[in-house]
């Protein structure tokens, strides 16, 4: 079964990806993708939100999506909702193959349609102000990698 | 008897509010009882609708009693 | 500095990338690849020697390549040597970067390449019979993709 | 006065040791020394040698006193 979970606490990225690595002995390649809160810019705060009739859905749905696509053994998808501070992990994405090109097509596609298609909504905090991000090009150019 | 409108990312900031409790009826005439600011951006062409939480094409809709509306702005990525 | 180190004892790969990932605080992004010895298979052991002079100048030149291609961080190569059973790590990549797709194709670029070209040789017990392992068409057709 | 060949991968079966001191001299005669098999196998065509930790192409090499020859058959990755 896949492991998709909507994180709403910090997380700590490296102890998922050895349980999950840890659960498929069968699997010779786990690729991870650890997103996190960029450090060293002027963003002091980063929140997310979402809507949960919408949310949690969309992203098993990648998961199986992911699945119908490469031979994968399992697929953790983990995001975090609510306020994070630079340095704090974001998402974690991780697959699980006998071979390693289909883990690495199957996280770098669950990352690209996680960016521009799940149902999350960005603001970031500098000097005190929090602002809406908006949607992105290079997202969409991602995505359509996989048209 | 009341309908839900429920607003995310920025529509929240224009809405003032994360969730609206209002009168069921035609999605028309509900958005004719909000602010002119606020149903304009709430009626933008980007903007998506989940109706008790599947997507829907607003054309028609009408809210029953209990209903949840969602207004979707283009989603900002994780 | 880049992280490239022979391991002739097991690792935790998980601890190690949780280390990597703290080093570069700047980074948004840290893909990582865990290959393993496959569990479920008939393959009782691995052991994978290597040629001291060539194998690990030649870990670091592929570290340096990666970096030369792609706006990466920080990159880290961990591959061990020596004797190993199912479910034991083999081999830890991981790039560092801002954005995600320099991360994911430089830790690509470095799995393709450890597999093809590195200086490694590896035998397999199967039914208490080593037997070497010969190159394999794939890794040389993956190692394509990057002309 | 002695040279050393190192044999990897598969070749280590072959020469039946990862190792062999041999006398210094043109690498055409350090072969002929050896025995018919491993000789051979030693000069198949995907071969690839290290003198001393680099590269080189075999022809007209020669063995001096403390040098290492490796001999690297095809790798079989990580």
């Amino acid at each position: 079964m896949d492991d998709v979970r909507l994180l709403s606490e910090p997380f700590a990225p490296a102890a998922e990806i050895a349980a999950f690595s840890y659960r498929y002995p069968a699997a010779g390649g786990i690729v991870s993708f650890i997103g996190k809160v960029r450090g060293g810019d002027d963003v002091e705060a980063l929140e997310l939100s979402h809507y949960a009739p919408l949310t949690l859905p969309g992203m098993a749905d990648l998961a199986t999506a992911a699945r119908g696509r490469w031979a994968v053994e399992g697929v953790l998808i983990l995001h975090r909702v609510g306020e994070m501070r630079p340095g704090d992990p974001i998402v974690l994405v991780a697959a699980a193959s006998r071979h390693r090109r289909d883990a690495f097509a199957a996280a770098d596609y669950i990352m690209d349609h996680l960016k521009a298609q799940s149902w999350f909504w960005k603001r970031e905090k500098r000097a005190g102000q929090w602002a809406w991000v908006e949607p992105r090009a290079v997202d969409h150019a991602d995505l359509a990698r996989w048209d | 008897m009341s309908a839900r409108l429920v607003f995310l990312g920025r529509l929240a900031d224009v809405a003032g509010a994360g969730a609206l409790e209002v009168a069921p009826g035609a999605l028309a005439d509900v958005l004719a009882g909000l602010g002119d600011d606020l149903a304009r951006a709430l009626t933008g062409p980007r903007i998506r609708l989940a109706h008790n939480g599947a997507l829907v094409d607003g054309a028609g809709l009408v809210l029953a009693d209990g209903d949840e509306l969602a207004f979707l702005p283009p989603v900002s990525g994780g």
